[in-house]
């Protein structure tokens, strides 16, 4: 069965899901690694035909074909020199590739991102030094080079968006910097990609590329403080979420809840997704994650509230969804 | 050239006339006889043990592959419910974790152990003894260790175990310490191993079999053996960093208090990459075994593949950093290890085209055996293809923990290591049992099996470049996984057929026998295809070409008729020949012990130790230690029996039955030793260093040393210690009867020895260091413990050593017990030293600068 | 016995001597990986680092080539015969390896993440 | 002689050696087809009335005795004198245990001595028994005789509770024992009609109030301090008891026979009961842990994940949250070091309490508790909606 045949066969087949794909680069690190992969892909295919060609010849050859390949020279031409050779380009071509991710220019934007256990802990770093925190979902404006300083709480992560490029760990005591670009707006998944025990199969992210314009609104509306709430639920919801003790572990700007254990709720309302892009966001799933947590991401850190009763839940989950 | 260089030998007349003395035969059987009924377990003989250690290791690859299975069955469908999370992340641990430690080096050590003395034309391997403690210490350790599934309690921290998830603060439970106990105790028997392949290689090859006529297998052995000795110390290091900070709360790999988790995975993977190496030497050495036999020519390119395997050897150990390529080390760093990845590449094609060159040379016979052969290229072939990408540093960033590389992994392991194993179960099988497997059902087996395992792995490359992390217990729909991860458990499940075919297979035709086996049905080139017997050949035979079977037609009738070397007991024991290590010329002969039950118990006491120290049943666990101490003495009382004069082989060789110094083969299984223990110090001292560079501010000012004076006392101590050596060796070399000075003269060195450490020890901890205070602390206190182990083992020796001079069984002559523990001593005495350079010199060089 | 020690080790250095070039490789190897570690963290000059990557290479390279050219011209007996040729193929992959070695150390800038 | 005889009963022995074991088997298998036809004839009478005969009963207390010594655990008691620990046995042991072995002042029931075994009257020949005996029995119970297990199987401390009042009974009269288990109630004797219909025996709120106390607190430091504390907190601990999901076998016993309508009179009224006088803490308080267990009340500990208590513990925390503020240092530990163990992780606020206080270290537990001890109690709850 032939690789390359296979191998974009099943590449097409899965083209359509390309939500978190190595081969579909919106990044140009992640587009120059593409394009070594296609060409890596293709050789490999090239030199497994021959190699196969070869036994093929040994095993049903004729006597003159075998004889070719019987003596020692054949190795040292197929077995040295080619490998040498082609390694060589290889190696090069991989090396340039380094230089070029090397960053030179100091970056458009910065963003501390924490590795917590099963979830990320953001810090965006405006102009003017003011910072305020976020979690799980990273905003960046397009085409600016953006980097990511990545550090971790508690064991080690992997920081990884393979659509705008290669993943970088998150290590205690270390602080690793990575230079992402997204070249045209849209969402970009990634994963946690270095065993980190529990419910680590549970702790992805999304990176947003916006438009300038669009980002710059979204950063300036991060710093103020959350508005205060309209409906008479809503209300409710925030008196309860003082009144339950969830200020103790989460923060929302502009309000008596400063928790800095969990993650930051001052703008929860507008995530596309909730507990680190693992169940989709709204208002009655965020009622159950407070209630069943466990349930629905095993081993996570947030004990159940199920002491809460259905209405009360319903006033918070209206509450945490007006804050955008 | 042609494959063969053998001058004028077969002219010279056979060592041994005909016909045999009556009775000679009788003796051998005698000597050599297996103990019956349950007493088996006992033997020592290397196709018994070799046995054993096949079948067990076997076992644990059965077990394994079940927990491949339900992982695969896990992953089956999305947000499956089939494993809770804690079980999928203690079954995924356990699978990598069993096969790399508990199948993979055992196996193609039994592989060894089984093989190689018939191979190289001994009767069995230098230290019988040692190796049927490695297996019994192996069998009892893993059997434990894998129980620990049932009990819920197995490790969940990955096969690599990567601090600070598995620090106590994070893996607070007893699974991290049945890994950390159980699996570094268990590479004991892979040195112990290792350390006997080596000397078995070197000095006990059948005169006439030169490194030049030394068949493959023998070079991929010894390769192995030495990368074992080279790597696995790293790991045993880390092992031992890891239980001390777990247990004792010192901070190796605490970034807070100045540890670092990277140190970890430097040793680990020092010892990672080269283990996937010594997984897959000696499968290349089999498959360089079964080739030429099917072909029916002798092996092309015979030195390109000795040049490929020692080139693997050198250069695997330049690999270890791109399994961190993503770690953020300077990227010239990372240049480095990419191409030192891609140099190891030319060596594997050298070996696959001299696989084809030899096929290609002869008509292969498309027997079961070949077909696995066959498979094993097309698969190791490909998985060699994606390797070289995985190299490239910009492409392992995006594969990197992904199933891209699972995909890498599985076809260069199962595909280079498993697919050779099938066919040498179907190669040698006829060698060791009544009746050959069958080739029907081989074809079945090869065929579920090489279908089931491309339909496994080959979607998942491409599961890997489309997202899927590795050990994930479970993936959200939609992300275009779903049909993949189906296609690889049904893959997986063709793949356990095929292996179930082959148990059929084994349980209808595997009659494991030592003396009425089919036979050299294969008309095979090696000895190990000899008529055999429980006393393996019936006479050492001389060779003098690559292809002893195919270039001395009668080979066989002369070996089974006893007209080659020793073909009685010259001494009434169990025997074999020991050779010089370049041109195998017959040097003494080496008297081997049998039966015994002291290695079984020290074994068992031994593995008794490790694992109850897991449960923290502290005084059960010392009190197995001491026991395992006293078992292994009393294994001694049998060893360096005293000197029998010379004894005549035949055809006018005699040679004595008594060497020691460099000539004796334990003194150099100690050098050996030496290395493996000197391998551990460096990775100790790179441990040292680098977290000097990583955090210097905790090295001590040079006031809070401890004063130069007490340093200056402990070095006093190793040189009192040293001088000590040195006189007694003198006082032996002089002979004569003074054999109570010699006692106490070595009773006082290895006290010195001793108090040095403890001197040490002292200061250390009377200038206020204690190690849970800060990562150097810890450091200076693990020398004392690494110090510490050799320490004692040097106290026992000496003990023993001292019983043997008291009781007048070591002089002038007899004196191997001397040497080897004077080895040891002298060692530990440079160790000691570099210690207190290290430990206490270097912070005041570097307080200076 | 002090006697025999010696000339036993010394017999041993010498039937080593086939194996240099990998020696050689893993000493260039060990001296660009470890020198980059010191320079970029305590020394903090990784211009030093080309400098001392170009000159453990270039020794090694020289040594290599003087072995290949001494083995060219020397033939022994078969054993040792065998084990010299293999000892130049062997220099010749090591030249390959630390060529690699180099070309990383020319390519890369030191110390950059 | 008789070396020759043992030498030919060896011989014997080893040419016979099978034939005797089978001949074994074939007894033990008949033995056994024997035992069960005799229990099918159900002529062996089970009444308790018949008793045993002397020698069984002989027996029957040898196994027990034995049994006992054998499985007692090598725990070091808590000091057994400490007069708040023997309170709280107190409190329990007229609940749960006087029914069957009476107390001083009342004789043991009379339907308590038609059980075989009768239950031992618990006078001098307690003695017999070692601490750690009496808690092995208090907290396993013995088969075979009626005694039961203590119902929360993890609460250690309530077991020593107990065992430190049965040190203390023998020396009790009517009168001091009153003092003891009744607390500021006065005793009233109950009618046999009241025992034998197993109605409702004492009034709820003497029931609670005999440890909990009325005007007065609890006597006893192990006791919480219900005054003034919210009545839905209330509620949902009784109805958590009553379920058995809470893990105190004291307050298991006691909750067992309230209804609904019960459990919501008591809430409310402790609710509305006003502080009563604390009493005068036993030690100096300990200034610094005050102070540390100030700033963790304030502040949590970030690094090890723990929240700040004040966040629902403080004035304005749900009604279903208990005020620790005035509560006894020692109860508030015994709360921390139980979930700690791993009990009380069952009900909703069990959780979330149980997943916080495991990251506690055992000297932040202490500290907290002697933070909020050293605050006043809550004012009375006025009606809530």
């Amino acid at each position: 069965m032939r690789l390359p045949v296979a191998i974009s066969a099943l590449l097409a087949l899965a083209a359509c899901t390309d939500r978190q794909s190595v081969m579909a680069a919106h990044g140009p690190e992640a587009g120059r690694v593409a394009l070594l992969a296609g060409i890596v892909f293709a050789g490999a295919a090239v030199i497994m035909l021959v190699v196969m060609a070869a036994l093929w010849v040994a095993l049903r050859g004729s006597e003159s074909q075998r004889a070719a390949l019987a003596g020692e020279t054949a190795i040292r031409i197929g077995g040295i020199a080619f490998p040498a050779i082609t390694l060589s380009v290889l190696l090069g071509y991989g090396l340039w590739l380094m230089r070029d991710s090397l960053a030179d220019a100091p970056p458009a934007l910065r963003i501390e991102v924490t590795g917590e256990q099963w979830w990320w802990r953001l810090r965006y770093r405006g102009g003017d030094g003011a910072a305020f925190a976020e979690a799980n979902e990273i905003r960046i404006p397009v085409g600016a080079e953006v980097e990511f300083e990545l550090r971790s709480a508690d064991v080690i992560h992997s920081f990884w968006v393979p659509s705008l490029g290669g993943k970088l760990d998150m290590i205690p005591g270390r602080t690793n910097r990575l230079r992402l670009r997204a070249e045209r707006a849209g969402v970009y998944r990634g994963q946690c990609a270095e065993y980190c025990g529990g419910p680590h199969a549970l702790m992805a992210l999304e990176i947003i590329a916006m438009p300038q314009a669009e980002f710059a609104a979204w950063l300036t509306a991060g710093r103020r403080p959350a508005p205060a709430p309209a409906g008479q639920a809503e209300r409710r919801g925030a008196e309860l979420f003082l009144a339950a003790g969830c200020g103790g572990c989460h923060a929302i700007r502009g309000t008596a809840a400063e928790g800095a254990i969990g993650p930051d709720l001052s703008r929860v309302g507008g995530r596309r997704f909730l507990a680190a892009a693992t169940i989709p966001a709204g208002r009655e799933n965020l009622a159950r994650f407070i209630a069943h947590g466990q349930d629905l991401k095993p081993g996570n850190l947030m004990p159940p509230f199920r002491l809460l009763a259905p209405a009360e839940l319903d006033a918070l989950a209206a509450y945490l969804v007006s804050l955008r | 050239m042609s494959a063969n260089d053998h001058e004028g030998g077969r002219a010279a007349p056979l060592p041994n006339p005909l016909p045999r003395p009556d009775g000679e035969l009788e003796a051998l059987k005698r000597a050599w006889a297996l103990p019956k009924g349950w007493r088996i377990l006992g033997a020592v003989n290397n196709t018994v043990i070799g046995g054993f250690y096949i079948a067990t290791a076997f076992l644990f690859f059965l077990l394994a592959g079940i927990l491949g299975l339900l992982i695969r069955l896990q992953l089956a469908v999305p947000g499956n419910g089939f494993l809770s999370q804690e079980s999928y992340n203690q079954i995924f641990t356990m699978h990598g974790t069993v096969m790399m430690f508990l199948f993979a080096v055992p196996a193609v050590e039994a592989v060894g152990v089984l093989l190689l003395p018939q191979m190289l034309g001994a009767r069995d391997l230098p230290f019988p003894r040692l190796g049927a403690f490695a297996f019994w210490a192996y069998l009892v350790g893993g059997l434990v260790f894998f129980s620990t599934l049932f009990f819920g309690t197995a490790p969940s921290g990955g096969w690599f175990m990567y601090p600070p998830l598995t620090g106590t603060r994070y893996s607070p439970d007893i699974g991290a310490d049945w890994w950390l106990l159980g699996i570094g105790f268990i590479e004991i028997s892979a040195i112990a191993g290792a350390i006997e392949i080596i000397v078995g290689v070197l000095r006990t090859r059948a005169p006439g079999m030169t490194l030049a006529r030394m068949p493959v297998f023998a070079w991929t052995m010894l390769v192995f053996a030495f990368m074992v000795v080279f790597a696995f110390p790293a790991v045993i290091l880390a092992t031992i960093l890891l239980e001390l900070e777990r247990a004792f709360d010192w901070p190796f790999f605490i970034a807070a208090r100045g540890g670092d988790p990277l140190l970890w995975q430097h040793l680990f993977w020092f010892f990672g990459h080269p283990e996937v190496y010594i997984i897959f030497l000696p499968a290349a050495g089999m498959v360089s075994m079964i080739v030429p036999t099917m072909a029916g020519t002798s092996l092309v390119g015979y030195r390109l593949i000795v040049v490929a395997l020692i080139a693997v050897g050198f250069f695997s150990f330049g690999l270890w950093v791109h399994h961190m390529f993503a770690t953020g080390i300077p990227a010239r760093s990372l240049g480095f290890f990419s191409a030192a990845s891609m140099a190891v590449a030319i060596p594997s094609g050298i070996q696959v085209f001299a696989w084809i060159a030899t096929i290609a040379a002869g008509r292969l016979r498309l027997t079961a055996a070949s077909l696995f052969v066959v498979g094993f290229l097309f698969i190791f072939t490909l998985g060699g293809l994606t390797g070289v990408m995985v190299a490239l540093v910009p492409f392992d960033r995006q594969a990197h923990d992904t199933y891209f590389v699972v995909a890498h992994l599985h076809y260069v392991l199962f595909g280079g290591m498993v697919f050779p194993l099938f066919a040498a179960f179907y190669y040698w099988a006829p060698a060791l049992s009544r009746r050959a497997l069958s080739e029907r059902l081989g074809r079945w087996a090869f065929g579920l099996i090489f279908c089931g395992f491309n339909l496994a792995f080959l979607p998942m490359h491409v599961t890997g470049l489309i997202g899927m992390p590795r050990r994930v217990y479970t993936y959200p729909a939609g992300m275009g996984w779903d049909g993949l991860n189906l296609v690889s458990t049904l893959g997986a499940f063709l793949l356990a057929a095929g292996v179930l075919v082959f148990l059929v297979d084994l349980a209808r035709n595997l009659r494991p026998t030592n003396h009425d086996s089919a036979g050299d049905i294969w008309r095979a080139n090696t000895l190990e295809w000899l008529p055999n017997h429980v006393f393996a050949a019936r006479s050492i035979p001389r060779i003098d070409s690559r292809d002893p079977l195919w270039d001395q037609p009668d080979l066989a009738r002369d070996v089974d008729a006893g007209r080659h070397y020793l073909p009685g007991t010259a001494t009434g024991g169990r025997e074999t020949l020991v050779t010089s290590s370049l041109e195998a010329r017959p040097g003494h002969l080496l008297r081997l012990p049998g039966p015994g039950w002291a290695h079984v118990f020290a074994a068992v006491f031994t593995a008794g130790f490790f694992l109850l120290l897991t449960v923290k049943a502290v005084a059960l666990a010392l009190a197995c230690g001491v026991a395992a101490v006293a078992a292994m003495l009393v294994w001694m009382r049998e060893s360096d029996p005293p000197p029998a004069g010379m004894v005549d082989l035949g055809g006018g060789v005699a040679v004595p039955t008594y060497a020691s110094g460099p000539a004796s083969h334990s003194w150099w299984a100690v050098v050996v030793l030496l290395l493996v223990a000197a391998a551990l110090y460096s990775s100790y001292l790179f441990g040292y260093l680098y977290l000097w560079t990583v955090s210097p501010q905790q090295w001590p000012a040079r006031e809070a040393l401890p004063p130069l004076g007490r340093t200056g006392f402990s070095l006093l101590m190793l040189a009192v210690s040293a001088g000590a050596l040195l006189m007694a060796r003198g006082l032996l070399a002089a002979g004569g009867p003074r054999r109570g000075l010699l006692a106490i003269t070595v009773a006082a060195g290895v006290a010195s020895l001793l108090a040095a450490l403890g001197h040490d020890l002292w200061s250390n901890w009377a200038s206020g260091l204690r190690p849970q205070a800060s990562g150097h602390a810890a450091l200076v206190y693990a020398n004392a413990v690494l110090q510490g182990q050799l320490a004692g083992a040097v106290a026992v020796m000496a003990g023993f050593a001292l019983s043997r001079i008291a009781t007048g069984q070591v002089d002038g002559t007899r004196r191997v017990v001397f040497d080897n523990l004077a080895l040891l001593w002298a060692y530990a005495v440079g160790q000691g030293a570099v210690g207190l350079a290290l430990t206490q010199g270097f912070p005041r060089w570097v307080a200076g600068s | 016995m002090g006697g025999r020690l010696m000339t036993a080790a010394a017999r041993t250095w010498r039937s080593l001597g086939w194996l240099a070039g990998p020696v050689l490789w893993a000493a260039v190897f060990l001296a660009a990986y470890a020198s980059e570690a010191l320079v970029c963290t305590r020394l903090e000059r990784p211009g030093w680092h080309g400098a001392i990557v170009a000159a453990a290479g270039c020794i090694a390279i020289l040594l290599i080539a003087a072995r290949l050219c001494r083995t060219a011209r020397r033939s022994e007996e078969t054993a040792g015969r065998f084990l010299a040729r293999t000892g130049a193929t062997l220099d010749w992959l090591s030249l390959v390896a630390i060529g690699w070695t180099i070309s990383a150390a020319l390519l890369l800038p030191a110390c950059a993440v | 002689m008789s070396l020759a005889h043992a030498r030919a009963a060896a011989d014997w022995l080893l040419r016979s050696w099978r034939r005797l074991g089978a001949a074994l088997l074939a007894l033990a298998a008949a033995g056994g087809v024997a035992i069960v036809l005799f229990a099918w004839s159900g002529l062996y009478s089970v009444a308790a009335s018949s008793g045993h005969w002397a020698l069984v009963e002989l027996f029957l207390r040898f196994g027990m005795e034995s049994s006992v010594r054998t499985h007692a655990p090598a725990l070091t008691p808590p000091d057994l004198r400490d007069d708040s620990l023997i309170r709280l046995g107190a409190g329990h042991f007229h609940a749960g245990c006087a029914f069957c072995h009476g107390s001083p002042g009342t004789p043991v029931g009379a339907a308590a001595l038609k059980m075989l075994p009768p239950p031992p009257a618990l006078d001098a020949r307690l003695s017999e028994w070692t601490d750690q005996q009496l808690f092995w029995i208090v907290r396993h119970g013995i088969k075979y005789t009626g005694m039961p297990a203590w119902p929360a199987q993890g609460r250690d401390d309530e077991v020593w509770a107990l065992v430190a009042f049965l040190r203390r009974l023998p020396s009790l009269d009517a009168a001091s024992y009153a003092a003891l288990a009744l607390g500021e109630i006065e005793p009233r004797p109950e009618t046999a009609r009241q025992i034998v219909s197993g109605e409702d025996r004492v009034e709820t709120i003497e029931a609670c109030a005999r440890c909990h106390g009325l005007e007065a607190g609890p006597r006893s430091r192990l006791v919480p301090v219900l005054h003034g504390q919210p009545r839905q907190m209330l509620e949902t601990a009784l109805h958590a008891y009553r379920r058995r999901e809470r893990d105190s076998g004291i307050m298991q016993v006691a909750a067992a026979e309230l209804d609904d309508k019960a459990v919501r009179d008591l809430a409310a009224f402790y609710a509305r009961l006003p502080p009563p006088a604390a009493p005068p803490p036993p030690a100096a308080p300990d200034a610094e842990a005050i102070a540390r267990g100030a700033v963790l009340a304030a502040q949590g500990d970030p690094g090890r994940q723990i929240p700040a208590c004040l966040n629902c513990h403080g004035g304005a925390g749900l009604p279903a949250y208990p005020r620790l503020s005035g509560q006894p240092a020692r109860y508030l530990s015994g709360q921390l070091a139980a979930w700690r163990a791993g009990l009380n992780a069952r009900t909703p606020g069990g959780t979330v309490m149980a997943a916080i206080a495991r990251r506690l270290t055992g000297q932040q537990a202490a500290d907290a508790a002697a933070y909020f001890a050293s605050l006043p109690l809550p004012p009375a709850q006025e009606a809530r909606r």
